[in-house]
This record gives structure tokens, C-alpha cells and sequence, in this order.
């Protein structure tokens, strides 16, 4: 597989150079991997940091700014930042009001994540965490690491943002981030395999006439192998995972997400059998984002993360934002 | 410096992480392989950016005790792998420095049961138990054989990972895969086993250097 | 090539479904393929139309609404719509104060947006048309169908469009299109190639180790195919490609356009490459736009456009825009 | 209805028009392919579509006259296939079937001048000339030789077609190769060479069908 870059291991740095260079609203830190708003700290207002490994853009660099997160630190590719990126990030948008950390529910985010906080707040800033776990693929959660990190990310990060802009305070804000998190599930679906700068061939084999279900965001193989399906079918597969999880009683936000490798055309058509098969399960989709959020590289793929909204949910959705990769209302 | 028979100084501490640092690097793509079957394809290169940070950090400012070289190394993992394995090794080394505390000489058994405290606080860290087929399955038995001798270390950690082969991972990404993931040598436990085998090549060539006299260097 | 489809023949419908489905605030006639802004024909104002093959997603439907397009036309996937569907789209946003076509210059574009001026005209709307034809890696145009459109068409829609919510008439907003058109040139590289849902493998065969210099944005082949290059040699050939037959006097807009396969962290990183050939060249860059705008199916590849800026044009192109695609300042 | 001997009514360009529906049918792959190579890859779904939607509309709204049928035909071309071959084969049938007027029963010199002036009309359209590697490679020859007889028309568009190899396309999207568009054979002319292929095959079916009795049966 070729791709776009100079050397695997300048990959990230030359990103944030890169996004350096188009996004003048964000200040990037290239050397020591930290993205944040321009304005933070924001006077009186909690802070939102959340990071993760690269390779999924515009998660989450993509989503700092007004409405949504403070700062990112992104790790090199698929394998979660380092404590010190957090605790930077955490230093530099800070207001006194704390700190919340949105960790996707991986050992190594989890882990560094928690030594960030620790040493965060030895240097006097509050730190509260919500993880992110949203993932219907892994089930056994005594036999696994927990349910995956993955679309719902999105959510938590766009919900809890507005609130931290309404002006909640920390408790308030972690208490909605965990909310989003509790009403969401995703599963996901791989047509190919990705191909990481640092191995240099797709991470599995996925022969012509399969494909993999409930696969992660990592270049991970799923949970089962199957022959090839229509759009119709994996959708059929994949709502259905994701209601019997979660079986929601009122009206759904819904994200169906490209995997990076996926084009756009063939998103919206998948979009078009999500909501058929949520229509004939009788549940109602409030809003609907179609489009490459939650990306593992070039997989091709796609997931569908479903959220049961309710009024304050629905307000937040709907409320400004405007960072690089999500932008309403302002 | 001077070394009493039987006892290891800054030294060769230093000679154990940079052979550690060389056998990642030959062995890089290898771990990343083994990550690709089973977990997300950069295990490898997050040791390598790693030991190749504890390396520069060990030469650019040189500890003085044992302990200082792991806690040393011990911070560089963590602030330079990420992922689940750099806080997980960085914790093990950082935990077996403070345990040996200041002194400039330590004996093999002695260092045998610094690493156990590490190895206890990297199963309290990431809340695996033996058989999960992680780093574990590997560090345990290597900690138990150093007990008796360094190519023992070796020996039983190289056992420990190849025993994880046929295990279904419980913990890290592997545990993803469910079923899937037996079948294959755990990434994080062959990397252990690397750091044993380092380990004991480093006591056999100080013997061969006619600096020991414990018997290493036959093993 | 596994592709997210039910058939091969439904998949420009399923993808309109799918619009319909995620996006209340257009107008979508799945069956005509007609997509419009809902609150269309908008009193007074001139309306911006265009269309093309799809598979450039999110060109062009996309690119519908206020401060951009009036309405898009998609073809079958790489080939151009047919007259109707203009026609139907020009009556549905005609205002009275007329129409402007925005065409990318294909053959079968052009020849398809002729007929159905012709047919439109006859109904008493009175149109004007624009062509794009901004690909540099097209050069003897006494030889060829004359250079192709490209990114560009995403700078003439976004300015034309921000024309024609000012106010201005008709013959205005053409001059504005044509202006931007004639001050933009583009050129792409291609890593792989793409696979269309009719033919079901990759259009051409691109081995290991080499690249197409000079693509277009239909799975056609390039100029030249040479070694693999790093992401620094590519934006030294492209940008300079640009420069060479645009020579800016003045600060640029630059669109550094995915085709649709390559990940945006590579984009990104791209980006930087681009940023920095600029900087050698004493190009400064007055406003950049990074991702994938106008696309070809899941081809790995990117190209670079740019567009000689002045004030006129700046502010246009800073003015409000909500499309599902491209957002700001609503 | 009765024919008048050497020359053609509604019904035989109907089934004209339903053999080229077949064949390109049968040969849409192989167009797909020869587009691949030098254009978009959609050249046989292209026509398949227009082709599919022109066999329908005849057999709903059957029309009473070849000119007629041409036109209808040429219509739905238009408004079902877009690309650059919708427009120029729309032109084409269009034109012809303009050319015919209202005449209920034709003659094949008759035909070909129209389908001569057919050819002139997609010239104009598509500002092409004989040796720019399009359709016009095969529709040029085709006419001149359907002047002499339905198989020399077949013939002469097939060698039409196969001459469009070596060229160097100047016109549609082949041209953006240079070049590299010489050594394939050009995808509208490949059709173009089915229609006069359907032609000849639906003229000989009808001489077997011993209606006819100029011969063309055995050519
Ligand atoms: N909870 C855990 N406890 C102990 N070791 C673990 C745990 N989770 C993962 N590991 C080890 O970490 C290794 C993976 O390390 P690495 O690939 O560098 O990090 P990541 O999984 O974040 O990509 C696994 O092979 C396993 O040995
Ligand atoms: N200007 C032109 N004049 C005549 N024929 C043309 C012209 N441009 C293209 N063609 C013909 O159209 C064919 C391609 O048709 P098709 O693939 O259906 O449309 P598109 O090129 O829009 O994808 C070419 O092979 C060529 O024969
Ligand atoms: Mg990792
Ligand atoms: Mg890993
Ligand atoms: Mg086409
Ligand atoms: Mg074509």
C-alpha cells in the first residue's frame, strides 16, 4: 500500500504541521503534540481535553474548538499520547473551573490517561474522566478489556461541549458526558483492512467476497467473518446489534460513519437502509450525521452509532460549534 | 568502579537496556507483526521509540545507581511509548528502581525481587492475572527464574510467551477478538521475553569479560 | 474491489435516499435526481445550479444551499447528467432574475448542460453558464478536450454563490464564476486507483512503487506514471505544476482536495508539504481549505488547486455558507 | 403491413433498434472495459441504460414510422444515458430520424443519407474530425459503405473501429492520456461498429424471413 508521507515516523508531526498551517483558529504545539483553541483558557468555563491515538481524523484535533473541545493530544498512530501531552493540555486550558478528560476505553488510554490526571492535578488542576465505551461488538466484558471507544466519542465530545459553553460546572459536565455515553452504542463493519505507516501492508487479509463484522477503529479484525453482504444487509446486521443493546424508547441521534476508505456516495446509501431499518423498528432518528468521523485510516467501512436523545440532549446537539471538521451555528 | 563478585553496579544496568534497545530494534518488525495478528501493528515501533529514548536519556545524562538507570528508563517509557504497553513497562522498571533503592551494588537475587514488585504493580495497574495472555505470562516466569539464575530468567520467560500462543487474550486489545486471538504469541510477552533474554546475554558477556564469577557466563 | 452497495444500478438512488434521509434541509427528487434547497426559489435572487457524474461526493449535492448552490443534478456515477434534470432544476429555483450553470468541462458535461440551456431557455428562464477547466496536467488543448475541471469547481460555486446571495445579477455572478475560474488551476496525483460500482476493480492497474502524475478525477489514468514519491516530492511536482501556469502575483486560496482513499492525517501532512513549497516560492496563502471536497470514488491520490485571490474575491469566499459539506459563518 | 421490396419499414427499425439493444447488452462488459483503458469505465453501463429505456419506450408507445422511430429513440438516449455518448448517439438517431420525415417505408440508400446527415449533426456537436479517435471513426465508414449494402456498412465500421487503435485521441476524455490513449480501441467507436453490426444481422433475418429480395440476405 503507498501512501501519502515522507517517513512512518514523522507521520504525526507532519500533520500538525499541516494543521497548523490551515486552521490559524488553533494553536498546535508540533513538538510536543498538543492542540488547542486559541482562546483557552476560556475565563469561568470547563475545559474539554480529550486525545487518542492518530489515524482517525478528524477525531479528535478536528473537533477543538468553539462548542466542542478545548485540546487534543494525539498520540502517534493507533497507539494512545502520552501523559505529559495530557498534562499540557490540561495546564493550558484550564481556567480554574476543571478539567474533564474524554478517554475512549482502550488499556493504553485508560492507563496514560490516568497517570495524566494524576499528575494533572498534583499540579493543582481538577481533573474529572468520562470513558467512552460504546462498542456492541465486545460483549464479554468480564473476558475483555470493556466495550470499545469509538463513534460515540463523537457525541460525548460535540454534548459535553456545548454544555461546557453554557457555563455547567465540572460535576454537571461529566454528569452529561456519562449520560451521552450510557445512551449510545455502535457497531462496525470492515470491507478492508487499513494499511499503518509503521507496518506498510493492510493490518489483516480480507480476501475478495468477505468482509469483517464488528470490528474496532484500530485495524483490528472483527469478531466473525462472513461472505460479502449488501448494503441492505449490513445494515439489517448492524442497527439491529446496536437496538438490541441498547433498545431505546424515544428518538435516536444517529451517526453513520465512514472508516476512512469508504467513498461518501456509498455512505449515503447505507444511510438510506439505517434509516429504513430504524423506521421499521419503529424508532424515530432526531438528527443524522453522515460522513468520515471516526476514521481508522483508509478502512474500508463504516459503523452506525445510535444515541437515545432527550430534550437537553437534543438542545446541546443543536447547539454551535465551529472546529475544523463539525461546524453549526456559528 | 570497583565490583564485588556476585553483585551487578550502574553499569551493567546500563548494558542490559542498551541490549534491550538493539534486540527491539532487530526484533521491531517482528513485534509489530505479532500485534497486527491480533492487536493494532505497533508494538515494535512503540518499543523502538522507546528504548531509543531510554538510550540518548541514559547516555545524555548518566545515573548513578541501579535504581536510578530503571527509574530512569522507567520515566522515558512512559512519557515517549504510550499505548498500553509504555505505561505498563515504564511502571515495571520505574517500580524495581525505587525498590532497590540508592545502592551502586545489587546482587542477581536481589534484582530478581525488585522486578517481582514491578511486575506486582503492573498486574495492579492493568488488572491482569496470569493466563490473559499479556506481557504477564511472560514477566512472571521470567521474575521466576532470575530467582535462580539469569539464562533461567531467560529460559522461563521465553517459555511464558510461547505459552501464550494457544491462550484467548482477557485483557489489552487482543481480547477483542475473542476466540480469534489464540493461535497467536502474545506482542507484549514477547517483548518481555526479549528483555530476559537481553538480560542474561549481558550477564554472560560481563562473565566472559572475566568480571563474574558466579557462573553466568557457562549458562 | 468490495464496495458498501446493494446493486451497482441503484447506487446514485440510494445515495439521494440517503440525502433525503439526513439532510430535511433539502429538497431531494430521488427519482428526477434533483436536489434542492428547500426554500428555493429564493425571491429576487439568482440561483446557482450544477452537476456532474457522481462519485465526486460531496460535489455536488453537497454543496447545496444557502450562500452556495441552489441545486445539483448528479449523473450516473462518472457521467454527466442528463438534460432533464437541468431543466427540472432550473424551473425549481428560477426566481426570475435567472440562472447560472456551473459546468466542469467534460464532453459530456458540456454537452448535456448545452441541450438542456437550449430546453430551459425555451421555458423562458434565462440562463447563463460557466465553465471550469482548471486541470494543468491537461496542456495542448488543441489536442484535447481542453483542460478538465476540478477542484476549482468548488471555488466557483462557493463565490459565485456568496455573489449571488449579495444580490448581484446575473451577468455579475457569471463574470465573478469566470473570474475565479480563470485565476485557478489544480493538479492531482493518484496512489491507486479507483473502482467504479459498473466495472467492480480498480480502473487502471497501478503496481507497487509507482504513481500518477496528472490524474483527473474519473479513475482515468494520468500524464505520466513515475517511482513512488514522498509526500515532499509530490507537492514540489504539483504545486509547481500551479505555479508555473498560474503565476500568482498576490496571496492565494488553496484547496488541498483528497481523492477519496487517502486519510487526512496524510492530507494533513500533505498539507504541510504544500504550505511549505508556497513559502519557498513567496506565495503566501490567504485562506486554506484541507479534505476531501471533490472526490473520485476511493481513489488513494490528492490534488492541489489554487486560486489567485483579491479583496473582491476574499470576501465572497469568507461570506456565510451552511451546506452539508461546507459551513461557516451560519 | 406490406413492404414494398428494397425497402424498410417501421417494424424493421424497431427490431434494428432491438438488436443493437441486445448486443450492447451482450457486449457491455467488453465497452466498460475498452472505456477503463482510456476513459471513465462506463461506456457499456452508459449504453445499456440508454439502450434499455429506448426498447421500452418503443414497445409502449410503438410509433408509426422509421423516422419516427428514430427519434423516439434518439430522445431517450438523450434523456436516459448523459456522458458524452448520450448527447452525440441522441443527435444521431434524432437527426436521421428527422431526415426520413414521415415516409412509412424507406430504402437503404434513403437511410443511409440519413444517417449520413446523423453523422454530420454529432460532428458539429462534438466539434470532432474523421481521425480524433471517436464514434465518427466508425459512423464515417459506416455510412459510406451501408451506401453500397447493410454488410459493407457492418463491414466498414467494424475496420473503422479496429483502425481507431493506433491513434492518438483528440477528442472526449481519451485525449487527457496524449499519448498513452494510442494501442486501445476507442469505446464509442466500438459501438458505433455494433450498430452497423445489428443492421446488417437484422437486414439478413429479414431477407431469411424471404421479405426481402436485394440480396442482402446473403451477404
Ligand atoms: N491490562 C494489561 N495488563 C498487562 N499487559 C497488557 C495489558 N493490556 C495490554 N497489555 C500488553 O500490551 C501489549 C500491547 O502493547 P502495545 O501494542 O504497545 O500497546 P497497544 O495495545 O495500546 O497498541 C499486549 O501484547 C499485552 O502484552
Ligand atoms: N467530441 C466528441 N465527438 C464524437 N465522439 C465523442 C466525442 N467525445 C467523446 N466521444 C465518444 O464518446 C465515447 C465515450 O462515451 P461514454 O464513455 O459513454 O461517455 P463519457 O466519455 O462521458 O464517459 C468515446 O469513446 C468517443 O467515441
Ligand atoms: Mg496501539
Ligand atoms: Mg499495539
Ligand atoms: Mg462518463
Ligand atoms: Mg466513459
Amino acid at each position: 500500500m503507498k501512501m501519502l508521507i515522507n517517513v512512518p515516523e514523522t507521520v504525526v508531526a507532519d500533520a500538525l504541521r499541516g494543521m497548523a498551517a490551515a486552521h490559524p483558529e488553533l494553536t498546535v504545539d508540533v513538538e510536543r503534540r498538543v492542540v488547542v483553541r486559541r482562546d483557552a483558557p476560556v475565563a469561568g468555563k470547563v475545559a474539554l481535553v480529550s486525545g487518542g491515538g492518530s489515524g482517525h481524523e478528524p477525531l479528535h484535533a478536528g473537533f477543538v474548538g468553539p462548542g466542542m473541545l478545548d485540546a487534543a493530544c494525539p498520540g502517534e498512530v493507533f497507539t494512545s499520547p502520552v501523559p505529559d501531552q495530557m498534562v499540557r493540555a490540561a495546564a493550558a486550558v484550564d481556567s480554574g473551573a476543571g478539567v474533564l478528560f474524554v478517554v475512549k476505553n482502550y488499556t493504553g488510554d485508560v492507563l496514560n490517561f490516568e497517570m495524566a490526571a494524576e499528575l494533572a492535578e498534583d499540579e493543582g488542576v481538577r481533573i474529572a474522566r468520562v470513558l467512552v465505551d460504546d462498542d456492541v461488538a465486545v460483549t464479554d466484558s468480564l473476558y475483555t478489556a470493556g466495550r470499545r471507544g469509538t463513534g460515540a466519542t463523537l457525541f460525548v465530545e460535540k454534548i459535553a461541549g456545548a454544555a461546557t459553553e453554557e457555563g455547567a460546572p465540572l460535576e454537571r459536565v461529566e454528569a452529561v458526558a456519562r449520560r451521552v455515553n450510557e445512551r449510545s452504542r455502535s457497531f462496525g463493519v470492515a470491507l478492508g483492512a487499513c494499511t499503518t505507516p509503521a507496518k506498510g501492508s493492510p493490518t489483516f487479509d480480507l480476501p475478495p467476497g468477505e468482509l469483517e463484522l464488528g470490528v474496532g477503529i484500530h485495524g483490528e479484525p472483527g469478531r466473525e467473518r462472513r461472505a460479502m453482504m449488501t448494503a441492505r444487509e449490513i445494515a439489517d446486521v448492524a442497527v439491529e446489534a446496536v437496538l438490541d443493546d441498547l433498545r431505546p424508547t424515544g428518538p435516536v441521534l444517529a451517526l453513520v460513519n465512514g472508516m476512512g476508505g469508504t467513498p461518501l456516495l456509498e455512505l449515503y446509501g447505507f444511510h438510506a437502509e439505517v434509516a429504513r431499518v430504524l423506521g421499521e423498528r419503529g424508532v424515530p432518528v432526531a438528527r443524522a450525521l453522515v460522513g468520515n468521523y471516526v476514521t481508522s485510516l483508509d478502512m474500508a467501512g463504516c459503523s452506525v452509532t445510535l444515541c437515545e436523545a432527550d430534550e437537553e440532549l437534543l438542545r446541546l446537539w443543536d447547539a454551535p460549534v465551529r472546529t475544523a471538521a463539525l461546524r453549526w451555528g456559528l | 568502579m570497583t565490583e564485588t563478585a556476585g553483585t551487578y553496579g550502574t553499569e551493567f544496568f546500563v548494558r542490559w537496556l542498551e541490549a534491550v534497545a538493539e534486540a527491539v530494534e532487530r526484533e521491531a518488525d517482528r513485534l509489530t507483526e505479532l500485534d497486527a495478528a491480533i492487536g493494532d501493528a505497533d508494538h515494535g515501533a512503540n518499543l523502538r521509540r522507546g528504548f531509543t529514548a531510554v538510550r540518548k536519556a541514559l547516555e545524555e545524562e548518566p545515573p548513578t545507581a541501579p535504581g536510578a538507570v530503571l527509574v530512569a528508563a522507567g520515566k522515558q517509557l512512559i512519557s515517549t511509548v504510550g499505548g498500553a504497553s509504555g505505561p505498563l513497562y515504564g511502571t515495571l522498571l520505574r517500580r524495581a528502581g525505587k525498590a532497590l533503592g540508592d545502592d551502586p551494588q545489587v546482587t542477581r537475587e536481589r534484582f530478581a525481587g525488585a522486578l517481582g514488585e514491578g511486575v506486582e504493580a503492573v498486574s495492579r495497574l492493568g488488572g491482569a492475572a496470569p493466563g490473559d495472555k499479556t506481557m504477564l505470562d511472560a514477566l512472571g516466569p521470567g521474575v521466576e527464574g532470575l530467582k535462580v539464575s539469569f539464562s533461567a530468567g531467560r529460559d522461563r520467560a521465553g517459555e511464558g510467551a510461547a505459552g501464550t500462543v494457544p491462550l484467548r487474550a482477557r485483557k489489552g486489545r487482543a481480547s477483542y477478538l475473542g476466540e480469534r486471538s489464540a493461535g497467536h504469541e502474545d506482542p507484549g510477552a514477547a517483548s518481555s521475553a526479549l528483555l530476559f533474554a537481553a538480560l542474561a546475554a549481558t550477564a554472560r558477556a560481563e562473565a566472559a569479560d572475566g568480571t563474574r564469577t558466579d557462573g553466568e557466563g557457562a549458562a
